[in-house]
């Protein structure tokens, strides 16, 4: 069974112990700062996710949890602060070498190639792996694991519904068997029933050991699947907690994540 | 457009530093003293024509943000109208120069009517076209141009001003006088700039789409933009149909429109002295260059690549820029 | 003089060899439009490049093809050093700045030519087995001219087939639509640039060697063909390689043509085509989806 | 910065740095000192396509400055040349002009040829300067662009496809069809003003004309057309890269196997670039070869002279108009005694010369040199005696003023 099917599906009786490609571990962020031109859109942040651990990043809109994700991915312009993965320093890592560390990024607007198949699209998620696996079995896996992209394999990315969108932008990220994936606001605009299905296979490659850093506008379905939760307001970093304790405290929910 | 987003950090449509009055001040000054300070006269006429049409092409370029690789057709029309209209019709010279700024003006209005559905680099390449249109017109219909030989025959006749005659034939006296009408299109320009209008172009070249958005009429800014660079074009055209005592076919030639752009970038870009001296280091390293090597062309190009890459905001840009509080 | 059929066609063929060379050159300049947003005026100067490495390895070795193969690495070799130091700083600063960079990299290319080469250019003549002509039943045309339409069109169908089949290919196509989005996947992006900065300068220099039996090789050769390249591009669709194909072609023959009835007018028939197009549809006829499209 | 220059561009005197410049605005005044040197400003393309043509001008020019000087000068003054290199661009020989003009104060200027030779001549007859460009063409001697200063060395298209018409045509077997490819500009427009009217006086019968763009690229869309006209002869009426292109393609096309092909003017570099094989049996004319030193003593001491001075190489034709219009002048000061403008004109008028190729003079009307026209072929490369020698002669048309563009067709008083 090929690594990409064993980070997607929900451990069952007699699967293969999750082992993602690159050795997972800990996510630490430092200091970080980032700015859009004069913009300081995050400020001073810092905050570490444990291997296998999922991690809500949450706050209202433009509270910074976009361009956090962006900064941890290596996309904004202008940033300072350190991050490290896995012990290794990333901050001066351009984009393209975080994600041969086992870096994922699910993007807020999906970014369905036009132009290209939806089998294409997967196969790019594939193209820099730097572990040559037989494409077709990787996208026979996705396929499987994907039900709804089984079909639509030869039919134009941006043809299909925005929520069969984001579930190609998700396989795409994941077919290259990462070991975190960072997920913006997946449920945004995705009817209620593919949601239940995307969350689902959240929670299977949480199970299968895969690290998720998350950031929902959907408090609910954020803490469905996170050990603990982030907020975030006005750039900065201001609340960390358990989702229990989050769950109970009315209070914050409504300062920092009411609409 | 993306003139707009690669300025960065604009400074002011007139420097800051010197305010209006004090940027017109400074590039009258400098034009005034150019025939005193260069090695001969002629050279301070084309450095005058030459920054004229730089500041005439920056308002498009530099304020309003948009590329033109045509400008070359309103320079030379306004040169070919000048020359044509003495030559043919035997008009005084000082009315046919105000004609053929006037005519500059059309070709804008011309480019502004054709051009101003593309955007970006289509834009560039419409103007491209619409400029080497007129070149190949001027080849073409030869037995009115001269072709390739350039336009001849015409020659400026001696003017009299209560009482004081002035010819043109002297390289002194035909110096000040075309410095007499690029200082009134530099004092005009200056206007526009400080004018509501200029408030437009200030607003379109830092944020079109909000320009937009707060009901700018930004086609109509850009075509008047357009007109009104013509007319200053137009008006250098016309006085280096004056300098030369000919027109030279070259005039509508697509390298002009891409002189200009060096010019202007060279010495800065959206600033108002800028232009001038872009055109001054333009045309005294050419100059000065091709004196000492046969290999001008090398020096130019790797002084040329180096201000892109170093020094983006031209000379007056980066000193601007680094007086700024 | 009667204008028959007979002649409509082989001014028509004429046109199609025109439209080889510009196509050639227009396409690269479509690749480099189209992945990297550079509008690249130093592009005439990788023609004429080509052209003088071609002609000066012809000289030491007498072979043809060392000289095609030199005008290619050669052209490649200057593109990729151009994008590597001198392009790929200004990346993210919009169009105009590489576009004048590049105008300054022409002015140098230029003159080197000159210092190394001499003004009055060089020549070079085509091998025996490729002199002659042929009888196309409408009339004679020469064999060298129906070789280098034929070798466009190969050439052409292997780039489709690179694109379209191969990881490369897929690369490209991505990162003309969306480079971010190859970046985040691993792919490191300045690479393909460069690569295809080579590629697109390497298709100009093989244009290059290969108009120079037919027109000679001068410093200054690249400006025209520039010139002609960009309005091929430009109604095409600025980075649509289709659009290129099809343009560079379509105005090879409508210049031949023109040529038929207006001669004079052959040189302002493609800028008066190109304003047409460009009014009617602002975008090129390609529009600007995309590479391909 | 001035840049003097005795002896070419290869041995400028460099002045840099700030001290030089400033010292440089001051040194025309300076220079009033002493025995005052002739100073003859030489614009030419240095620059340009025609580089290679104007860089062994400039060798001609300081042949002719080191005769005159040799020869003790103008009682004593030395002549001295200044090399301004236009870039072939007009607007730059303009402001060349006048710099040689205030700064320099020049006694002539010469050399011009292209388009810069009219925008100088806007200047120089403005200015009232003596002027004796060599660029073929028929608009510098015509009444709108007549100025008493100037004078023309070089010769006239008009001239040059007269005679060729008049070597070529009678040449043709019985139908004498001709064909024509024009470059479409003033100089292609004069070659068929100086060649259709002799032409078709001779019998032959002129069975189209097509016009291509100036410095067009490609002339394969031409020769279908052409071919279908069914010509014995096909005149290219172009100059420099379009003429070569044009021999090139014409070679491919097999058009020398359907008809003869001539031009009025081929040009000595060209031909070295390109080579035999494509000139092959291509008739031309040309103002001047330096093969004819067997037959004319003067072509013998000038390409001597020449030789002398630059390393055995042979003069090219325009390296022998490049000399003739400096040469001319000079001795006319020297025989007026002075460098006044005026009476410099008065000498040249009646000067009656020969410095390179038989008798010349210039016609009183438009000051046109009268001067003898070369037909040409190119001599395959196992009969060339040495290397550059390129061309044969295959007859020479002396010089006559009845050969000229009449007076009054060029709009003069007669």
């Amino acid at each position: 069974m090929s690594t990409v099917h064993t980070v997607l599906s929900a451990p069952t009786a007699g699967a293969v112990p999750p082992v993602p490609h690159t050795a997972g571990g800990a996510l630490v962020i430092d200091g970080l700062n980032a700015w859009y031109g004069r913009a300081h859109v995050v400020q001073d942040v810092g905050f570490a996710v444990a291997p296998g651990e999922a991690v809500a990043l949450l706050g209202r809109n433009g509270a910074g949890k976009t361009s956090t994700l962006r900064a941890i991915m290596g996309l904004m312009p202008r940033m300072s602060g350190t991050i490290s993965y896995a012990g290794c320093p990333l901050h001066r890592a351009p984009a393209h070498a975080r994600f041969h560390r086992g870096l994922a990024y699910v993007p807020e607007d999906r970014r369905i190639v036009p132009g290209l198949t939806v089998r294409e699209n997967i196969r790019l998620g594939l193209i820099a792996s730097r572990e040559r696996r037989d494409e077709d079995t990787v996208i026979a896996d996705i396929a499987r694991t994907f039900p709804r992209l089984r079909e639509r394999l030869d039919q134009m990315g941006t043809s299909m519904s925005g929520g069969e969108q984001q579930m190609l932008s998700i396989a795409r990220a994941v077919a290259a068997g990462p070991s975190l994936v960072l997920l913006d606001e997946p449920s945004e605009g995705v009817s209620p029933l593919l949601v239940d299905e995307m969350y689902e296979l959240f929670a299977g490659m949480k199970a299968a050991g895969t690290t998720l850093l998350l950031v929902e506008q959907e408090v609910e379905r954020a803490l469905e699947i996170a050990d603990r939760v982030c907020v975030l307001d006005q750039g900065r970093l201001v609340h960390v907690t358990s989702v229990d304790d989050f769950r109970t405290d009315a209070a914050a929910q409504a300062r920092w994540c009411a609409l | 457009m993306s003139v707009a987003q690669t300025v960065p950090a604009p400074t002011g449509l007139l420097a800051r530093r010197f305010g209006p009055v004090g940027s017109l001040a400074l590039a009258l000054v400098f034009l005034a003293v150019l025939p005193l300070v260069l090695p001969y006269t002629s050279l301070a006429g084309t450095v005058l024509v030459m920054g004229l049409f730089a500041a005439g092409y920056n308002l498009v370029f530099g304020y309003a943000g948009i590329l033109s690789l045509g400008h070359a057709a309103m320079f030379g029309g306004g040169a070919y109208t000048t020359g044509l209209l003495m030559l043919k019709l035997g008009l005084s010279w000082p009315l046919a120069v105000v004609a053929g700024a006037v005519a500059g003006a059309l070709v804008g209005i011309v480019f502004a009517a054709l051009a101003l559905r593309t955007r970006g680099i289509y834009f560039a390449m419409v103007t491209l076209a619409l400029g080497q249109c007129g070149y190949q017109l001027a080849i073409t219909f030869a037995d009115v141009t001269g072709g390739d030989n350039g336009l001849r025959g015409f020659v400026a006749a001696p003017i009299e001003i209560g009482g004081l005659v002035l010819d043109p034939a002297q390289p002194m006296v035909r110096y000040y006088l075309m410095f007499g009408f690029a200082a009134v299109a530099l004092a005009g320009l200056a206007r526009v700039l400080v004018s509501p209008f200029g408030m437009v172009l200030r607003a379109m070249r830092e944020n079109l789409p909000r320009a937009r958005a707060c009901g700018l009429d930004v086609r109509g800014a850009k075509a008047l933009a357009l007109a009104l660079s013509g007319l200053v074009c137009g008006l250098a055209g016309s006085l280096y149909a004056i300098h030369l005592s000919t027109v030279p076919v070259d005039t509508l030639g697509y390298h002009l429109s891409g002189q200009a752009v060096m010019m202007t970038l060279l010495g800065g870009m959206g600033t108002f002295f800028g232009p001038l001296l872009g055109a001054a280091l333009f045309v005294g390293a050419e100059h000065l260059v091709s004196d000492v090597t046969e290999y001008w062309q090398t020096v130019v190009g790797i002084l040329f690549i180096g201000f892109v890459l170093f020094c983006p905001k031209g000379v007056w840009g980066t000193f601007e820029g680094a007086r700024q509080p | 003089m009667d204008i028959t059929l007979d002649l409509v066609l082989q001014q028509a063929v004429t046109g199609l060899a025109l439209g080889a060379v510009y196509v050639l050159v227009a396409v690269g300049l479509s690749l480099i439009f189209g992945l990297l947003t550079v509008v690249n005026f130093a592009h005439g100067a990788f023609f004429m490049v080509g052209a003088y490495a071609g002609i000066a390895t012809h000289e030491y070795t007498g072979s043809f093809l060392a000289a095609g193969v030199a005008a290619v690495v050669v052209s490649a070799l200057i593109g990729a050093f151009s994008e590597r130091v001198l392009v790929r700083p200004l990346y993210g600063r919009g169009i105009d700045y590489p576009l004048l960079l590049t105008f300054g990299i022409s002015y140098v290319l230029v003159d080197a030519a000159r210092i190394l080469f001499g003004r009055q250019g060089l020549s070079i003549d085509l091998p025996e087995a490729l002199q002659g002509g042929i009888d196309l039943g409408f009339g004679y045309f020469p064999l060298y001219r129906m070789l280098l339409v034929a070798g466009t069109l190969v050439l052409l169908a292997l780039l489709w087939l690179g694109i379209e089949r191969t990881r490369w290919g897929l690369i490209i196509r991505a990162g003309a639509r969306d480079p971010l989005i190859l970046r985040v996947l691993g792919v490191d992006v300045s690479r393909v640039w460069l690569a295809i900065f080579a590629f697109g300068a390497g298709l100009a220099g093989l244009a290059g060697i290969l108009a120079a039996p037919l027109r000679g090789a001068t410093p200054e050769m690249g400006d025209g063909v520039l010139v002609s390249a960009f309005v091929v591009t430009v109604v095409g669709g600025m980075g649509s390689l289709a659009g290129a194909v099809v343009a560079g072609f379509g105005l090879g023959v409508a210049v031949s043509l023109t040529t038929l009835f207006a001669p004079a007018f052959s040189d302002l028939a493609m800028f008066v085509f190109m304003a047409i197009v460009l009014l009617v549809r602002p975008n090129g006829l390609f529009g600007r989806a995309g590479l391909l499209s | 910065m001035i840049t003097e220059t005795r002896s070419g561009p290869d041995r400028r005197r460099l002045l840099a740095g700030g001290t030089a410049l400033l010292a440089s605005a001051f040194a025309g005044r300076l220079s009033a000192q002493g025995a005052e040197p002739i100073k003859v400003g030489y614009i030419v393309p240095l620059t340009g396509a025609y580089g290679a043509d104007a860089t062994i001008q400039v060798k001609g020019a300081e042949v002719a400055i080191a005769r005159f000087n040799e020869e003790g000068g103008l009682a004593g003054r030395m002549a001295q040349l200044l090399v301004r290199d236009d870039k072939l661009n007009p607007g730059e020989a303009s402001t060349r002009a006048q710099e040689l003009i205030e700064r320099e104060n020049v006694a002539l200027i010469a050399g011009c040829f292209g388009a810069p030779m009219l925008a100088v001549n806007a200047v120089t007859r403005q200015r009232g300067v003596l002027y004796n460009p060599v660029g073929a063409s028929d608009a510098i001697v015509s009444a709108s662009d007549w100025s008493a200063t100037t004078f023309h060395e070089g010769p006239t298209p008009f001239m040059l496809a007269g005679a060729l018409a008049r070597y070529v045509v009678p040449t043709l077997g019985g139908s004498k069809r001709v064909a024509l490819l024009v470059s479409d500009y003033v100089y292609g427009h004069e070659m068929v003003r100086g060649f259709v009217p002799v032409a078709t006086s001779l019998g032959a019968e002129i069975v189209g004309e097509v016009r291509h763009p100036l410095g067009a690229t490609d002339y394969s869309s031409y020769f279908p057309r052409l071919l279908a006209m069914k010509p014995d002869l096909l005149v290219v009426m172009s100059f420099g890269r379009d003429q070569q292109i044009t021999f090139k393609q014409a070679t491919e096309f097999g058009v020398k196997r359907q008809m003869r092909i001539a031009a009025p003017q081929l040009v000595h570099t060209a031909r070295i670039i390109d080579g035999h094989s494509h000139y092959e049996g291509i008739v031309g004319g040309t103002g001047y070869y330096w093969g004819i030193e067997n037959e004319i003593p003067s072509a013998k001491a000038f390409n001597d002279r020449f030789r002398r001075m630059h390393g055995g190489q042979n003069p090219s034709d325009y390296a022998a108009v490049g000399f003739a219009s400096v040469m001319a002048p000079l001795i006319a000061m020297r025989n007026a005694g002075t460098t006044e403008t005026k009476a410099v004109v008065a000498a040249l008028k009646a000067l009656r010369y020969d410095l390179y190729k038989g008798p010349q003079h210039y016609r009183a009307c438009d000051q046109q040199a009268v001067q003898s026209i070369l037909i040409i072929t190119s001599k395959p490369p196992k009969e060339a005696s040495v290397k550059d020698d390129i061309f044969k002669v295959l007859a020479v048309e002396q010089g006559s003023e009845d050969r000229l563009a009449s007076c009054a067709a060029l709009g003069h008083k007669t």
